[in-house]
C-alpha cells in the first residue's frame, strides 16, 4: 500500500493555483479571469483536503473545503451577474475595457 | 417654612424665576417688567421673611443644613446665616428690586437683561448663604458671568473694554482664590466646608488636631485678601470700578456698587479672617493702612472727576476703605488682643458701612441715572439749577449725597464714625488719617452738589428734558431716603442681629490667635 | 421712653421725679421742631406754597418749645428752691457739704434713681468731701453696643442746659416771627433775583421759597437743641454736624447765587476741618475711658462713672501721677478706677491732646481762628439767619462745647484756648473797622465777642464765659434783626456807604439798633456799675484776664489784648450806628425808598431790647449768673497749678476772697475807658467829622488794603490748601490713568503678544508640518496614480509578482 | 500501488486541465478543459479519503458552475465561438511570473517540515496514517478515558475507509465525535459548524438573490434606442 505523500498533493494545489493566477492576469475574457478563480479556490481545496488527511486538521479541513466549494459557487453565481452587466454596461465582456477604476 | 425651603427658595428663585422669560413675547416689554418686578419682591420678600424668623440672640449660624453634592470630592450644598450675612442677603434682595424698578430704560434685548440679572441675583444670593468653599466659589464664578454680559451688552460706549477689564480683574482674584481654597482643602481633611476650616484654622476642630502652618497662613490670606480686595476695591486694584461703573448702565451698576463691592468686604470677614488668623494678623497693618490710603485716594481721586458717574465710582472706592480700616484693627500686643472690644466695634462699623454703602451708593447712582437717562450725558460742569427745574428729585438726591458724605442722622455716618473711632486703638496715626478723610468727603460732595444741583440755570444739552421725576423713580427715591434715614437715627436694628455673630468671631480668633502664638513660642510648629 | 439714671443733689424735699419731668419738658422742646420740619417738609412737596401756615407751625413748635422751656426752669427752680440764687458763700458751703451717695430705687415703671443726697452722712463708705453732682441724666436708647463699649443717646440736664434751652427757644421764637415780616416777600410764585444774572442777559426768576425757609429754621432748632440737651460727647458731635448741614442749608438758601453756595460750601467744610479735630479727641476718650457719656450711669447697683467723673474725681482735681505723665481715672465712688487689679490711666499728654481735639471742633463752629473766614461769607443768608444760626446759637456752641467740657481740660488746653480767643478777637475787631457791609460789620463783632468767650474760658472765667454767651446773644440777635430791618426797609441794600440819616424814617429799628450797640460796646454810667447787659458780662470777662495775667505776668497779652479789643469794638460799633442811622443820607434813592417795617418785625426787636439791655441785672450777683454758674463742675474757689508742661496758674473767682473778686472794680474801670474812647473816636469821625476817615485810610492804606482782605487768610487758605488738595486729586486720577491702568493694559498687550507669538508658530510650525505631510502624502499619491490603471489584469499580476517579491525577500533574508 | 497510479493520473490530469485552460484563447474549450481540471481533482479527493467532498465537487463545480460558466459565455459572446486574444509578450510575461510562483510555492512546499507541525504526523513520511497509529498516540489517553476507547478507534476506521459523510454532517450540527473535547480545552478549535453553516446558507440565499437580481434585464435610461427596444 504505496503513499503518495503530503507533498506531492501540495504541488497539484500549487499548480493549479498557479495556473488560476496566470489565467487571471492574461485572461481578456472576463469568463476567463472566473475560470482563473475557480482554479485558485480549487489549488486551496486540494491542499486543505490533502491536510486533512496527512495532518492533525482531520475534519475541519474537509468542512472548510465544503464551505470553499458553497462559496464558489456563490462567487461565481455572482460573477457572472456581474459579467452580464459588464457585457450589458459596454458590450463587451473584454475586462481591458472596465477601467473604470483608474486612479 | 423650613429653613431648607426658605434658604434655596432665595438662591434659587431667582434663576427659576428667569425661565418662564423664555416663553414671552420679546416685544411685550411691560409685561416682563412686571414678571421681574414680581421675581426679585418675592425674593426681597423671602430674604424679609429670614429677617423675621433670624434670632438675634444666638450667635452661630442658623438655618444651617447640607446634602452631599459631588461626593467623591466631599464638596456638599450647604447653607446657612448668620448674623454677617443676614443683612447683606437682605439688602441684596432689596438692591435687587430697587434695581429692577430702575430698568425701565432698559431697550434693548430686554429679555435676555432680565435672565441675566435674575440669574445674577441667584449667584448674589449665593456668594452669601452658601457654606462651603466649593460652592461659595462657584456662586462667585455664576456672578461674574451675567455681570460681564450686563455690562458687556447694555453699557455705554466703552462697553467692551470696561466689561473685559472688569472680567480679567475678578477672574485674577478668584483664581486666587482656587489657589488659597486647594490649599485648604488638601491641608485639612480634604474638606471644603468652612465652618470646619475656621475651626481647624482655630485649633477647635473635633477631629484631628491640624493646625495650618504660618506660612502657609501668610500665602493663603493674601492670596485671599487679593482676591476679595479687587472686589473690595481697595487700592491699587480699584481701577476696574470707575470703568465699570461708568460703562455700566444705571441699574447695574445700582448693583455693583449696592451688592458686589459687598462680596469683597464679605469674603474677607467670612472666609479670609477665620481661615487664617495667623495671616490676617500678620497681615492687619498693611490691611488697615490700605483702607486709609483707599479712603484718602478715593477721596482725592474723586474730587478730581468731571463725569459725574466716575465721581461716584471713586466716592465707593472712598468709601469701602472705611470697610477695610474698620475689619483690620486687630491689635496684638505679646499674642494678646488688646482692646478686643474696639476691633469688634470695627468689625460692626465695617459690616454697618458695607450696608449703609450699599443705600447710599446705590442711590447715588440712581440719581445719576435718573439725569442721564433725561439729558445723557453726565458732564458735571455742564450741569447747573438741577435744583430749580426738579426741586423734588433734588431733595432726594441731596439727602442720598449727604447720606454719603456721612452726615448724622443718615446711614453713612455710623459706619464711618465708628471704623474711624476704633482705629485708634489699632494705631493713632492711621486713624488721624482715616478721620482727615471727613474733610475731603465734604469737599467733594459739596463741591459736585453746587456745580449739579446749585447755581441758576442748566447749560448742558437737552434742558427741555429735565422734568420732575415720575412716580416710579419717586418711590425708588423715596424708599432709599426712608432706608438710610431709619439706619442712620436707629443704627441698633441692624447692630442687634450683627452683634452677637461678630462678638462670637472676634472672640475666636483672638482665642485662635493666642493658641497659635502659645504654639510658635514653644516651637511646635515650623 | 427713657429709662436711665438721675442723678442729683437737691436733697431737701426734692421730688424724685423731677429729672424725669425736666427730661420730658425738656424732650418735648427739643423734638417740637423736629415735628414741624417734617410737616413743613411734607406741605413742601404737596400743597400749595402762597400761604404761611409753615411759618406759623413752626412759630407754634418753637414758641411751645420756648414755654416748656420756660416751665423746666421754673420748675427746676422751685424743685431746688432756687438755691443756686442763693449767696455764692452759702453755695459754696452747701456744695461743700458732705456728699455720700444714698441709693434710693424709685423702681417706677422700669426707671431706676439714683440720688446722690447731699446729707447722706449715714452711709458707712463715705468718701472724701466733694462738690455735689447738680445734673440730671439718662439715656433715652442705645444706638450700639460692642461687648462692653456703648454708644447711646442721653440727656444731661444742668441749669446751664436750661438757661440755654430757654435762651434758644426765646430768641429762636422772636427770630421766626420776625422772619415771617422778612420773608414776606418769598409769597410768589415769581420771585425776582435781582442779584443773578443770567447768560441771556435776564433775572432770574423763581418760586418763592417761604416755606422751605422755615423748614429750614425748624431743622435747626431741632438740632441747636440736641447740642445743648445731649448727654454725651458722640451726641453733640451728631447734632454739631446736623447743625452744620442746617447752617448750610441756610447760607445757601439762595442755592441760585454762586456766591451763597459757594459760601455754604466754605463754611460746612471748615467746620468739618474743625470736626476732624472734634474726632480725634472723640477718639482719644473713647479709647482712654470707654465711654462717651458726660454723667454717671446707674445700672442696677452698679454706678459707672461719666467722662467728668474719671478726670476729675468727686473733688474736681485731676488725679496726676508723680512724675507727671499720667493721670488716673477714678471711679464713681471716689477711688482709682480699676481693670483687672491694674489702675486705669491715661497720659497726660493724650488728655492734652483730646482737650485740643475737641476744642477743634469749637475752633470750626465759633469761627476762631484760624478757621474764622466762613462766618463773613456765611451772610449770604438770609437776615434772621444770621441772627440765628451766625450769631446767638450755632457759633456760640463751639463756646458751649469748651465750657461744658471744661473738666476734661487741663491747664494746657485752656492756654491754648486763651490764646486762641485773644487772637481771633483781636483779628476780627480790626477787619470790623474798615467793611461797609452792615451785616459784615456784625459777622467780625460776633467772631471778635466769641473771641472774647474763648478767652474767658482759657483764663478759667467760666462763668463770664457763659454769661456773656447769653448776653450776647440777646444784644446780637438784636442788632441782626435791627440790620435785618434795615435791609428788608431799604430793599436789600446792604452797603452802609448808602445808608444815613435813617434814624428818622426807622425809629423803632434805630433806637432798638442803639440799645444794642450800646450794649455791645459794654458802656455804663461811670462809677455806678449800672449798665447794658454787656457791660457786666464784659467786665467779668476782662477782671478774669486781669487775674489771669497777674497771676501768670508772662501771659499779659491776654488781658491788654482784650481791653484794647473793647475800645476797637466800641468804636466800630458805634461807626455802625453813625454811619448808618446818623447824620444825612448819602444816597437819597435808598433813602427815599425807605420804610419802616411792620409790627411782626419790630414787635420782636423791642421784645429783645428790653432783654438786651436787662438780662445780666445785677452783674455777677446777679440770677443769670448765679444760674449760669450753679452748673460750673470744677470748683474755682482755690487756684489751680498746673503740672503739666506749661506752668500757668489758674486764677480762684468764686467767693468774695477770690483773685477775680479782688481786680474786679480796677478791670472794670479800664475796660469802660476803654470802650468810651471808642465811642468818642467814632463820634469824632463820623458824626462831627473832625477827622476825615479817608484821610486816615489813604494814610495807612497799606494796613487798610490788609484789613479789608481780612488779612489775607482767604488767599492764604487757598494756596495752602485748596489748591494743593485740587493738584494731589489731579495726580491721584493721573496715577491711575498713567501707572495702575498702562500696568494693567502692559499686562494685556503682553498677553496678546504672546498669544500672537503662539499664533505665528502654530500657523507657520505646527500647521506647516502638517500640510507638509500632507502635501508630501498627496504627491507620492498623486504619482502612483499612474500605476493605478484600473486594468483589473495587471493587478492581479501585480499581486502576484508582489507575493513573488515578498518570499524572495523572506527567503533571502530569514536564514533557514 | 495502484493508489499511487491514480494519483499521478489524475495529478497529471488536474495539472494539465489547468495549463490548458491558461493556454486556451477560445471561452468554450478553456470552459471544457477546466471541467477536466475540476473532476480530476474530485478524483484525487476520493483518493483522500473526501468521498462526500469528491462528490461534492463534482456536482457543484462540473455540475453547477461549469455550467453556469458556460451560459455566461453564451449570454456574453458576440459569436458563438468569439475569442478575445490576448498579446502575446503578456502571455509571455504571465508564463514567467506564473512560473516564478510556482518555484516560490514550491520551495516554500519544500522548505517546511510538516511533520515538526502535526503531533499526528508519523516520525516518518513513508510511514501511513492508519488506525493503528492513531490509536497508539492515543494510549495514554484510552487508558485515562477507557470508555470513549472504542468509539474512538471505530471514527478512526470511518475515516480512513472516507466515509466522512455522516461526520460532516454532525459537525454542521456541532457535534464534533471525533474531537476531544477535554484535549483541545480553550486553545483547540470551535467544536462545531453550526453558526458557520447557518451563516453560509443565508450567504447562498442572498447570494443567488443578488445575482438574479443584478442579472435581471434593465432599462438603461441613459440610451434612448434601448429604451425603445424594451
Amino acid at each position: 500500500m504505496g503513499d503518495v505523500g503530503l507533498n506531492a498533493y501540495l504541488m497539484v494545489g500549487a499548480v493549479l493555483f498557479v495556473c488560476g493566477v496566470v489565467c487571471m492576469a492574461t485572461k481578456r475574457n472576463g469568463i476567463g479571469v472566473l475560470m482563473g478563480v475557480e482554479l485558485v479556490l480549487n489549488g486551496a481545496n486540494v491542499n486543505f483536503v490533502a491536510f486533512s488527511r496527512y495532518t492533525s486538521l482531520g475534519l475541519d479541513g474537509q468542512t472548510i473545503a465544503l464551505f470553499v466549494i458553497v462559496l464558489a459557487a456563490a462567487e461565481a453565481a455572482v460573477a457572472l451577474a456581474i459579467a452580464l452587466n459588464f457585457y450589458n454596461n459596454h458590450l463587451t465582456i473584454d475586462v481591458d475595457r472596465g477601467n473604470e477604476l483608474q486612479g | 417654612m423650613s429653613p431648607e425651603t426658605l434658604l434655596t427658595c432665595i438662591v434659587f428663585l431667582p434663576a427659576v424665576w428667569a425661565i418662564p422669560l423664555v416663553l414671552f413675547d420679546a416685544k411685550a416689554k411691560e409685561a416682563m417688567r412686571y414678571w421681574g418686578v414680581l421675581g426679585t419682591a418675592l425674593t426681597f420678600a423671602l430674604t424679609l421673611q429670614l429677617l423675621m424668623q433670624f434670632d438675634s440672640n444666638k450667635s452661630g449660624m442658623q438655618f444651617k443644613f447640607d446634602t452631599p453634592w459631588i461626593a467623591n470630592w466631599n464638596v456638599f450644598f450647604s447653607l446657612g446665616v448668620d448674623g454677617i450675612s443676614l443683612p447683606l442677603v437682605v439688602l441684596t434682595g432689596f438692591v435687587c428690586l430697587l434695581s429692577m424698578l430702575a430698568s425701565w430704560s432698559i431697550e434693548k434685548n430686554f429679555k435676555g437683561y432680565l435672565m441675566l440679572f435674575l440669574i445674577l441675583e441667584t449667584g448674589m444670593m449665593g456668594v452669601f448663604l452658601s457654606l462651603d468653599f466649593f460652592l461659595f466659589y462657584v456662586f462667585w464664578e455664576v456672578m461674574l458671568l451675567p455681570m460681564y454680559f450686563l455690562i458687556g451688552i447694555w453699557g455705554g460706549p466703552r462697553r467692551e473694554y470696561a466689561a473685559i477689564k472688569f472680567f480679567l480683574y475678578t477672574l485674577a482674584g478668584s483664581v486666587l482664590m482656587l489657589i488659597a481654597m486647594l490649599m485648604f482643602y488638601f491641608n485639612s481633611d480634604r474638606s471644603f466646608d468652612l465652618l470646619e476650616l475656621a475651626r481647624i484654622a482655630g485649633g477647635t476642630s473635633a477631629g484631628k488636631s491640624h493646625v495650618y502652618g504660618m506660612s502657609m497662613q501668610v500665602a493663603a490670606f493674601i492670596m485671599l485678601f487679593i482676591g476679595f480686595a479687587i472686589k473690595l476695591p481697595s487700592f491699587p486694584f480699584h481701577t476696574w470700578l470707575p470703568d465699570a461703573h461708568v460703562e455700566a448702565p444705571t441699574p447695574i451698576s445700582m448693583i455693583l456698587a449696592g451688592v458686589l463691592l459687598k462680596m469683597g468686604g464679605y469674603g474677607i470677614i467670612r472666609i479670609a479672617f477665620p481661615l487664617c488668623p495667623y495671616g490676617a494678623q500678620y497681615a492687619a497693618y498693611f490691611l488697615a493702612a490700605l483702607g486709609v490710603f483707599s479712603i484718602i485716594y478715593g477721596a482725592f481721586a474723586a474730587m478730581a472727576q468731571t463725569d459725574f458717574k466716575r465721581l461716584v465710582a471713586y466716592s465707593s472706592v472712598s468709601h469701602m476703605g472705611y470697610v477695610l480700616l474698620g475689619i483690620a484693627v486687630w491689635k496684638i500686643v505679646d499674642g494678646k488682643t488688646v482692646g478686643r472690644e474696639y476691633w469688634e466695634m470695627g468689625l460692626n462699623a465695617a459690616m454697618f458701612q458695607m450696608i449703609a454703602h450699599g443705600i447710599s451708593s446705590t442711590g447715588m447712582f440712581f440719581m445719576v441715572g435718573v439725569l442721564y437717562d433725561r439729558v445723557h450725558h453726565r458732564d458735571i460742569n455742564k450741569f447747573g439749577g438741577i435744583a430749580q427745574l426738579m426741586p423734588h428729585y433734588a431733595g432726594l438726591a441731596a439727602v442720598i449725597f449727604f447720606a454719603g458724605l456721612g452726615l448724622p442722622g443718615l446711614c453713612g455716618f455710623v459706619g464711618e464714625v465708628f471704623s474711624v473711632l476704633a482705629c485708634w486703638n489699632f494705631s493713632p496715626l492711621l486713624a488721624i488719617v482715616a478721620a482727615s478723610g471727613v474733610i475731603l468727603t465734604a469737599g467733594y460732595i459739596l463741591w459736585t452738589m453746587q456745580r449739579v444741583y446749585l447755581g441758576p440755570e442748566y447749560k448742558g444739552p437737552h434742558p427741555e428734558a429735565l422734568v420732575e421725576m415720575n412716580s416710579r423713580e419717586l418711590a425708588i427715591g423715596y424708599t432709599l431716603v426712608a432706608t438710610a434715614i431709619l439706619f442712620g437715627v436707629l443704627p441698633h436694628l441692624l447692630f442687634d442681629p450683627m452683634h452677637g455673630s461678630i462678638q462670637a468671631l472676634t472672640q475666636s480668633l483672638a482665642s485662635s490667635y493666642e493658641t497659635l502664638y502659645g504654639a510658635i513660642h514653644t516651637s511646635q510648629l515650623p | 421712653m427713657a429709662n436711665g439714671s438721675l442723678t442729683h443733689t437737691f436733697s431737701d424735699g426734692i421730688m424724685p421725679e423731677t429729672g424725669d419731668i425736666l427730661m420730658f419738658l425738656l424732650t418735648v422742646a427739643w423734638l417740637l421742631p423736629l415735628a414741624g420740619f417734617v410737616v413743613e417738609v411734607y406741605w413742601l412737596c404737596f400743597s400749595h406754597r402762597l400761604n404761611k401756615g409753615a411759618a406759623y407751625v413752626a412759630v407754634a413748635c418753637i414758641g411751645i418749645g420756648f414755654l416748656c422751656s420756660l416751665t423746666a426752669l421754673l420748675y427746676w427752680g422751685n424743685a431746688t428752691k432756687w438755691a443756686a440764687l442763693s449767696e455764692p458763700e452759702h453755695h459754696a458751703h452747701s456744695a461743700s457739704h458732705d456728699a455720700g451717695h444714698a441709693e434710693a430705687g424709685h423702681g417706677e415703671a422700669g426707671h431706676e434713681h439714683e440720688a446722690h443726697a447731699v446729707d447722706a452722712d449715714e452711709h458707712s463708705h463715705s468718701p472724701p468731701p466733694a462738690p455735689a453732682k447738680k445734673y440730671f441724666s439718662g439715656t433715652y436708647y442705645e444706638l450700639a453696643r460692642f461687648s462692653g463699649l456703648r454708644v447711646s443717646l442721653d440727656w444731661y440736664i444742668d441749669s446751664l442746659t436750661l438757661v440755654m434751652f430757654t435762651m434758644v427757644t426765646f430768641i429762636a421764637t422772636c427770630i421766626h416771627i420776625f422772619a415771617i415780616g422778612y420773608m414776606h416777600d418769598e409769597l410768589t410764585e415769581e420771585y425776582e433775583d435781582h442779584e443773578v444774572h443770567l447768560h441771556n442777559g435776564g433775572h432770574f426768576s423763581r418760586p418763592g421759597r417761604f416755606h422751605r425757609f422755615f423748614a429750614y429754621l425748624s431743622l435747626f432748632s431741632f438740632s441747636m437743641l440736641g447740642i445743648v440737651l445731649s448727654g454725651n460727647i458722640f451726641q453733640v458731635f451728631i447734632f454739631w454736624e446736623l447743625v452744620g448741614l442746617s447752617s448750610y442749608l441756610l447760607i445757601g438758601f439762595y442755592i441760585e447765587r454762586k456766591s451763597a453756595s459757594t459760601a455754604a460750601n466754605k463754611a460746612f467744610i471748615m467746620n468739618r476741618v474743625g470736626d476732624f479735630g472734634f474726632l480725634i479727641g472723640m477718639m482719644i476718650l473713647w479709647t482712654s475711658f470707654g465711654t462717651f457719656q458726660f454723667g454717671d450711669r446707674t445700672e442696677g447697683d452698679h454706678t459707672q462713672a461719666g467722662l467728668f467723673t474719671m478726670v476729675r474725681g468727686q473733688d474736681g482735681k485731676l488725679d496726676v501721677s508723680e512724675d507727671g505723665k499720667e493721670v488716673y481715672l477714678q471711679d464713681a465712688y471716689g477711688h482709682r478706677a480699676e481693670r483687672n487689679g491694674k489702675p486705669l490711666s491715661i497720659s497726660y499728654m493724650l488728655l492734652v491732646a483730646a482737650g485740643l481735639g475737641v476744642f477743634a471742633g469749637s475752633i470750626g463752629k465759633s469761627a476762631q481762628f484760624p478757621l474764622q473766614t466762613w462766618l463773613p461769607d456765611a451772610m449770604e443768608g438770609p437776615t434772621p439767619v444770621s441772627a440765628l444760626v451766625h450769631s446767638a446759637t450755632m457759633v456760640a456752641a463751639g463756646v458751649y462745647l469748651a465750657a461744658r467740657f471744661y473738666p476734661v481740660f487741663t491747664p494746657e488746653v485752656l492756654l491754648g484756648i486763651a490764646y486762641i480767643g485773644c487772637i481771633t478777637l483781636f483779628i476780627a475787631a480790626t477787619i470790623a473797622l474798615v467793611v461797609t457791609d452792615i451785616k459784615r460789620v456784625l459777622a467780625y463783632s460776633t467772631i471778635s465777642q466769641l473771641g472774647y468767650m474763648m478767652l474767658a474760658i482759657g483764663v478759667a472765667g467760666w462763668g463770664a464765659a457763659l454769661f456773656h454767651l447769653v448776653t450776647h446773644a440777646f444784644f446780637k440777635s438784636l442788632m441782626f434783626l435791627c440790620s435785618g430791618s434795615v435791609i428788608a426797609g431799604c430793599h436789600h441794600v446792604q452797603d452802609m456807604s448808602r445808608m444815613g440819616g435813617l434814624r428818622h424814617k426807622m425809629k423803632i429799628t434805630a433806637y432798638t439798633m442803639l440799645v444794642g450797640v450800646i450794649a455791645i460796646a459794654g458802656l455804663a454810667i461811670p462809677g455806678t456799675s449800672i449798665g447794658l447787659s454787656g457791660f457786666y458780662s464784659k467786665d467779668a470777662i476782662v477782671a478774669s484776664a486781669l487775674a489771669y495775667s497777674e497771676l501768670n505776668p508772662g501771659h499779659i497779652l491776654l488781658f491788654i489784648a482784650p481791653l484794647v479789643t473793647a475800645g476797637i469794638t466800641s468804636f466800630y460799633m458805634f461807626r455802625l450806628w453813625f454811619l448808618t442811622f446818623a447824620g444825612t443820607p448819602r444816597d437819597a434813592h435808598v433813602y427815599e425808598h425807605c420804610h419802616e417795617n411792620p409790627s411782626v418785625m419790630t414787635t420782636p426787636l423791642l421784645v429783645l431790647a428790653v432783654l438786651a439791655a436787662g438780662c445780666a441785672w445785677g452783674g455777677e450777683g446777679g440770677p443769670l449768673y448765679r444760674l449760669i454758674a450753679d452748673s460750673e463742675l470744677v470748683p474755682a474757689t482755690a487756684r489751680v497749678a498746673s503740672t503739666g508742661a506749661a506752668k500757668v496758674i489758674l486764677p480762684s473767682h468764686q467767693g468774695h476772697e477770690s483773685d477775680v473778686h479782688h481786680v474786679h472794680s480796677t478791670a472794670g474801670m479800664l475796660a469802660l475807658i476803654s470802650a468810651i474812647i471808642g465811642m468818642t473816636l467814632a463820634y469824632l469821625l463820623y458824626v462831627k467829622k473832625t477827622i476825615d476817615p479817608n484821610q486816615i485810610r489813604q494814610q495807612f492804606s497799606g494796613v487798610y488794603d490788609f484789613l479789608v482782605d481780612k488779612w489775607r487768610f482767604d488767599s492764604l487758605y487757598d494756596a495752602m490748601f485748596v489748591a494743593p488738595v485740587h493738584i494731589v486729586s489731579a495726580w491721584c486720577v493721573s496715577f491711575d490713568k498713567g501707572v495702575l491702568d498702562p500696568i494693567l493694559h502692559s499686562a494685556a498687550s503682553l498677553t496678546v503678544l504672546t498669544s500672537k507669538w503662539d499664533r505665528a508658530f502654530d500657523e507657520t510650525f505646527v500647521d506647516g508640518l502638517v500640510n507638509l505631510v500632507g502635501t508630501v502624502t498627496y504627491n507620492v499619491g498623486n504619482s502612483l496614480k499612474v500605476i493605478q490603471t484600473g486594468r483589473l489584469r495587471q493587478y492581479v499580476m501585480w499581486i502576484a509578482v508582489g507575493v513573488i517579491v515578498l518570499f524572495g525577500a523572506l527567503f533571502t533574508t530569514i536564514p533557514k | 500501488m495502484i493508489e499511487q497510479l491514480l494519483f499521478y493520473t489524475f495529478a497529471i490530469l488536474t495539472c494539465g486541465g489547468a495549463v490548458a485552460v491558461v493556454a486556451t484563447q477560445n471561452v468554450v474549450r478553456m470552459a471544457f478543459w477546466l471541467v477536466v481540471s475540476l473532476g480530476s481533482v474530485a478524483a484525487l479527493f476520493f483518493l483522500l479519503h473526501a468521498d462526500f467532498l469528491g462528490a461534492a465537487q463534482l456536482l457543484i463545480y462540473v455540475g453547477g458552475t461549469v455550467v453556469l460558466l458556460v451560459f455566461g459565455v453564451m449570454l456574453t459572446a458576440s459569436g458563438p465561438y468569439t475569442t478575445i486574444k490576448t498579446a502575446p509578450a503578456e502571455g509571455i510575461i504571465g508564463a514567467a511570473v506564473g512560473l516564478m510562483l510556482l518555484m516560490v510555492l514550491v520551495s516554500s512546499i519544500g522548505s517546511v517540515d510538516w511533520g515538526a507541525i502535526s503531533g499526528r504526523l508519523p516520525s516518518s513520511p513513508q510511514s501511513p496514517f492508519t488506525a493503528d497509529s492513531i490509536r497508539e498516540a492515543h494510549a495514554d489517553e484510552a487508558i485515562v478515558n477507557s470508555g470513549s476507547t472504542k468509539v474512538k478507534t471505530d471514527l478512526a476506521a470511518i475515516q480512513q475507509q472516507g466515509r466522512t459523510v455522516r461526520q460532516l454532517g454532525l459537525s454542521f450540527l456541532g457535534l464534533r465525535p471525533d474531537r476531544n473535547l477535554k484535549e483541545g480545552g480553550a486553545n483547540g478549535l470551535a467544536p462545531g459548524y453550526f453558526l458557520p453553516f447557518e451563516i453560509v446558507s443565508v450567504h447562498l440565499l442572498v447570494v443567488l438573490i443578488g445575482a438574479a437580481y443584478l442579472a435581471r434585464a434593465k432599462r438603461r435610461a441613459v440610451s434612448e434606442d434601448r429604451v425603445s427596444l424594451d
